[in-house]
């Protein structure tokens, strides 16, 4: 496609590193850059938002991921751009097995404080809540307090889960848990639940009228240049929004 | 001989290790509470001969064995291979003393008192009885009576040899397997060792490979020099 | 060589305390042994992080040590051989199983088990992650509980078999005393295996931050902990905590290998090893 | 001990003792029906040909041949690191330490054996940072820097096996070299380490399954997501326990998931060879030395 | 004795095992050449004396030794607890034959080879044909030759003790140290063993003990019994 032509002639290497969401999308276009023009390479690695925020600030890497925008101190320490090339909806989800599929933000809140601890209080079955909740560090779990839960009290006996991953294996194997992933990770193992009437789909969320939505961020020190600018640039191309819509995102574009 | 049953017997008795034949159809019958001496040049096989009436070599290598053994045990004759005669029962049954001594890495004390232990016999006072007992007739208390809790790995030679026979001596078995039990002791040793042989003739069956003739001629009432796979009868 | 780890060991500790430093200085290190976990509220407490550690650190090695020293029994004395060939085999296999595709196996089998028949609640539990973990650290310690076995001298299990000994006799009158030294290091590098662990509990334990009333509820283990708070800004408060999370790790692993060595001296095994094995030669 | 207990104990041992053999035949069956159907060629080498890719002529992207390729130099390259300064160190704890020193650098090894894996993967990667200040531009995450953090991980396993392989010698086969004239070196290397060679081969599968199969230490010290061929030890690279985290903690759908347990049967594999190569070369010894 | 100088000589050597006394302020001169023989009951510490002339007992236990021991060595006395002498080429200049045989666990080749490969000596061809001679020597050739790789643990113990006693001549030593060398023998083996001592004599300084007053009369020049920690000449 047109939108790798800017890659031509260049040498060298790209290091990216951070949030393991980023990974899928970062991966399939590293891919079709490299096969584009192999004198170039780009390496992906995990590590998690704080890490990559940390090493791009350190200038280990050339673009950082975070899944969460970065702290205003994080940002001055370390002179950091931020740039937002997706949005990713939080969605509640159950087993589908579970006869609830509808919940408001009250119930919601009740729910996850602990208020509300039987399916039965919300017509389902007669078996205690399993409360799935990720840690607050995370990018998913910090947007979902903020606006699926509106800041209310989160139980701490919930179990914690260490990402979507693990989260939708979570709830695809308890009938009787509730917990949140990201939309683009809702497939049939798991069930949305619709909030205040609005479901949680793609579509759903670029419309803006499911709220609980958080942007995917990347980061350099300073204003991106040379390859890291070029690779930023092709994320926002068509062919860079295509990719970030087929691994189930919001293209900003 | 009717007063003296026949305690150990083979019939077309072979064995081998890996390929080599050590054993070729052996018939033997030996009659209960006897002394009967083995001899042979080194290597020929006697250990392993031994070995055979308590299915010691099972434990290691690649033995091969073919035809019957039968031991009187308990007043019965049985085949030890054929019949399905616990192991462990058989082993305390028959006695046995190794031709290097192999004290376990424990006290004296515990050494001599294992085998009891082994017979689930918890009786404090009986098994010091029992161990003075033992050691006075290898003529060993005097020796290590004062330190019966050292370690039996750092006794001598000697000293071993004889703890190993008083060990062996505990559980009053019927048959006994004595590998060269006097290598390493002086001529004074010795002599001791066959006073305590000669208490147990009648009472005991007792296999006993040995190189010297003067033994032979002291205390056998039978020997038998192994060659050639077989055994050739020589008093 | 052995000094050249021992001050990277002691560079790592070094680099934690101060890392952690912060902490002491704002105050706050004591409010680390309080029982809240609340980075919103500016609440940083571990202690049920402490307790979860513990827990299914020592369950871990309860399960697992009957568990190994029957292999290694089976292995050694107790099977007929080709078992035994097999069962060496698949130890090693073990050993090289990720404890990635454990946790991820325990997940999709274990978890709903222990949900619908045994503890109720979530299914995952400080119990799940323990009995996972449990398996994970087989291997270390069967591996040198079988060598321990294994090299005790031919000469005094032959004694032992002409006595009549019974396997079950010979392991326990001879072999398991004389393998002592062998089983110790096993037993503690288990455990330290267990104690360092992060991915089974974070997969399996429930992770919660409330202080767990029985084993069978959801909990967090230090380093699961770690794991999760890794996540977030590099400077911030929470994220100094890790570092404390590690020395308090590290201290209590000096404290449980110290107890189970003081329990050896004292226990009869040891005492009567002592008298034959390393410590007597010069 | 009576009868009773004794056949008790022994049941309890055939029971416990088959456990790891049945949770393992459970585990393998598990991964075989739920990644066994995407275990072919095009797994490890997406849709380049097997030769080109094994020469190098094309980049394999959505195969785990990289990553199998950097699992493998990872664990060799972590076992030179780790194995003479390990064997040393057993040696001198059960031949040359004094008790004192022995009690000490014994406790030491423990701790280092009880450090979680994401600690030292933090050290590293603190290490990383310092040393990419230090000379600027050259040094970062790496392979090499992996190996190094997965190296202090694997030894007290490494020291701790050879010490107790030393320790269980029997005294007299302890004198039999000195009696002979062998000085204490020629001794160890002789007579005492040889004659306990599978133990130490035992401690190195150990080191070797840790290795291979560790997570947190790579993922902050240098193994990443996709990198393609790795191309120098100063590079980052793919390997195989972070893919199957990777995957495991962001799958997006059902066939996603498929290729996790693919790869995590790839990894078992690759462990088996390892093993069997360790194995080879047990054998090998043995046979060199006991005939 | 002008011809045959002194080659072990002790001067108030005492020594002690814990607390119990074995040797008492022991006197000795013997000169170089000869075969000398000790006896003495189980337990006197005849092993011990031995074990002290290459400072072997210092492998084990808590000795303590007084006084002082000199070996002629390379033509010149040394005192081996006293001048620096290394200790590993004390003990490949000083022989020893212990009294339960103690084979490496290797092959029997490589038990021959053990001592060669301790000098860095890596000729295929030397090794070979000195162990041939070797075992030749002590009449094993005709019974192991042909599987030389074979382990030899595997060995019985006569057998055992004869590739012993052929290991520690590899190296042509100056002074043999043998604890009870034939004691697993038969007549036979006994008589080759001896012979294979005469041979010796003259070249090597071998110190033996032994249990048998015939073997004392056939081949030693001197003979001394241990009794309460002193040495008595009896010969
Ligand atoms: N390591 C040790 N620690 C303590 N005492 C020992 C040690 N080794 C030997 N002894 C004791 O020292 C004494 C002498 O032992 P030594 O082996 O020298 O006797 P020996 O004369 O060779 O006897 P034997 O003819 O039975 O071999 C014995 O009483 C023995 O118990
Ligand atoms: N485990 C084994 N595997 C193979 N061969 C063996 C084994 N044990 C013994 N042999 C061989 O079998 C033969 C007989 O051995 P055995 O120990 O019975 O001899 P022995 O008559 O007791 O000799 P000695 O008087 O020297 O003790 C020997 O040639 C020996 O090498
Ligand atoms: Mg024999
Ligand atoms: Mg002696």
């Amino acid at each position: 496609a047109g939108d790798l032509d800017s890659f031509k002639g260049q040498k060298g290497t790209l290091k990216i590193a951070g949030g393991t969401a980023h990974i899928p999308v970062m991966k399939e276009a590293a891919k079709l850059i490299m096969q584009a023009n192999p004198d170039l390479r780009i390496t992906i690695a995990g590590g998690g938002s704080g890490v990559g925020i940390k090493q791009v600030g350190e200038g280990l890497i050339d673009i950082g991921n975070a899944g969460r925008k970065a702290t205003d101190k994080e940002v001055s320490t370390y002179g950091l751009t931020m740039y937002k090339w997706a949005v990713d909806g939080v969605g509640v989800v159950v087993n589908p097995k579970n006869t609830v599929t509808k919940l408001t933000t009250a119930q919601l809140q009740d729910i996850f404080s602990g208020k509300i601890s039987n399916w039965k209080e919300l017509g389902g079955a007669d078996r205690a809540i399993n409360l799935y909740d990720r840690d607050a560090a995370s990018g998913t779990r910090s947007v979902f307090w903020k606006k699926g839960l509106q800041k209310a009290n989160v139980s701490t006996t919930a179990n914690i889960v260490a990402s979507n991953g693990a989260m939708k294996t979570a709830i695809a194997g308890d009938p009787y848990g509730i917990g949140f992933v990201s939309v683009g990770h809702i497939d049939a193992s798991i069930a949305p639940v619709t909030l205040d009437g609005i479901a949680p789909s793609l579509e759903n969320v670029k419309s803006g009228a499911f709220k609980v939505s958080r942007g995917l961020y990347s980061l350099t020190k300073g204003e991106a240049q040379g390859l890291a600018k070029l690779f930023i640039d092709f994320i926002f191309s068509p062919t860079g929004q295509d990719l970030v819509k087929a691994k189930g995102f919001v293209a900003v574009q | 001989m009717p007063t003296f049953p026949t305690a150990i017997s083979t019939q077309q008795l072979s064995f081998r290790y890996g390929g080599v034949p050590i054993l070729h159809e052996v018939d033997l019958a030996l009659s209960a509470g006897k002394i009967i001496a083995i001899t042979g040049p080194s290597g020929i096989g006697k250990s392993t001969l031994l070995s055979i009436f308590n299915r010691l070599w099972e434990e290691n290598g690649d033995g091969r064995l073919q035809g019957q053994v039968k031991l009187r045990l308990d007043g019965s004759m049985v085949d030890i291979y054929q019949d399905a005669y616990p192991l462990d029962t058989l082993r305390r049954k028959v006695g046995m003393v190794f031709q290097t001594p192999n004290p376990l890495p424990m006290s004296i004390a515990k050494n001599l008192a294992f085998p009891l232990r082994l017979m689930h016999i918890k009786d404090k006072g009986l098994i010091t009885t029992k161990s003075e007992e033992m050691l006075r007739k290898v003529h060993l208390l005097d020796e290590v009576g004062d330190r019966l809790q050292a370690n039996a790995t750092q006794l001598s030679g000697g000293q071993q040899q004889r703890l190993c026979i008083a060990r062996s001596l505990m559980l009053e078995q019927e048959i006994l397997l004595l590998d060269e039990p006097t290598s390493s002791l002086d001529r004074q040793g010795c002599l001791r060792i066959e006073a305590l042989l000669h208490e147990l003739r009648g009472t005991t069956t007792i296999l006993m490979v040995t190189h010297y003739q003067d033994q032979v001629q002291r205390i056998a009432d039978l020997c038998y020099e192994l060659r050639e796979g077989r055994l050739h009868q020589t008093l | 060589m052995a000094m050249g780890s021992g001050l990277l060991l002691i560079a790592i500790l070094c680099m934690m305390a101060v890392l952690g430093w912060p902490l002491v200085e704002n105050g706050r290190f004591f409010a680390l042994f309080s029982t809240t976990w609340s980075p919103h509220a500016q609440a940083y407490g571990i202690l049920p992080m402490i307790l979860g550690s513990l827990r299914i650190t020592v369950l871990a090695l309860l399960f697992s040590l009957p568990m190994s020293i029957g292999t290694a029994c089976l292995a050694e004395l107790l099977a007929p051989r080709p078992l035994r060939r097999l069962l060496l085999v698949t130890i090693r296999f073990m050993a090289g199983v990720p404890t990635v595709v454990y946790g991820f196996v325990a997940v999709f089998l274990l978890v709903p088990l222990m949900r619908e028949y045994l503890i109720f609640g979530s299914g995952f539990s400080i119990l799940t992650a323990s009995l996972v973990l449990a398996v994970l650290i087989a291997p270390t310690m069967i591996i040198f509980f079988v060598n321990g076995l294994q090299s005790v001298p031919r000469s005094y299990c032959h004694a032992v078999d002409s006595l009549g000994a019974r396997p079950m006799q010979k392991l326990i009158y001879l072999l398991l005393p004389q393998a002592y030294p062998s089983l110790l290091i096993g037993v503690i590098l288990g455990l330290g295996r267990a104690m360092g662990d992060t991915l089974i509990s974070l997969m399996l334990a429930g992770n919660s931050v409330a202080l767990p009333e029985s084993v069978a509820e959801s909990g967090r283990t230090l380093t699961a902990h770690i794991a999760l708070v890794i996540a977030a800004d590099f400077s911030s408060m929470e994220f100094t905590t890790i570092f404390a999370c590690g020395l308090i790790l590290s201290l209590f692993t000096v404290c449980l290998i110290v107890s189970i060595r003081l329990l050896d001296r004292f226990g009869t095994r040891g005492a009567q090893h002592r008298e034959m094995s390393t410590e007597s030669r010069p | 001990m009576n009868r009773a207990t004794e056949r008790g104990l022994t049941l309890l041992c055939w029971l416990c003792g088959l456990l790891p053999l049945a949770i393992l035949c459970i585990v393998i069956c598990y991964l075989l029906v739920r990644g066994g159907s995407s275990l072919n060629l095009a797994l490890i080498f997406d849709r380049v040909p097997a030769m080109d890719a094994l020469l190098g002529h094309q980049q394999v992207f959505d195969g785990l041949f990289p990553a199998l390729c950097g699992t493998t130099m990872l664990v060799l390259l972590t076992l030179a690191l780790a194995l003479i300064p390990g064997l040393c160190g057993g040696i001198y704890l059960a031949e040359y330490a004094s008790p004192l020193e022995r009690r000490i650098l014994g406790l030491l090894f423990d701790i280092i054996a009880g450090l979680p894996s994401i600690v030292i993967g933090l050290a590293g990667f603190s290490l990383s940072i310092l040393l990419h200040r230090l000379f600027p531009g050259r040094f970062g995450p790496c392979m090499l820097l992996s190996a190094m953090a997965l190296a202090f991980l694997i030894l007290p396993y490494l020291v701790r096996s050879t010490q107790a392989a030393l320790n269980s010698i029997p005294q007299s086969l302890r004198i039999t070299g000195p009696a002979l004239g062998a000085s204490k070196l020629q001794n160890i290397l002789l007579v005492l380490l040889p004659s306990r060679i599978q133990d130490i081969i035992g401690g190195i599968i150990l080191a070797i399954g840790r290795a291979a199969e560790d997570t947190a230490v790579i993922m902050l010290t240098g193994a990443v997501a996709s990198a393609g061929m790795f191309r120098s030890l100063l590079d980052q690279y793919e390997a195989l326990p972070f893919y199957i985290y990777y995957i495991s903690s962001q799958y997006t759908d059902a066939e996603e998931l498929q290729r996790g347990f693919g790869a995590a049967l790839v990894l078992f594999t690759l462990c088996g060879l390892i093993f069997l190569l360790a194995l080879l070369v047990e054998q090998g010894f043995s046979r060199r030395w006991k005939r």
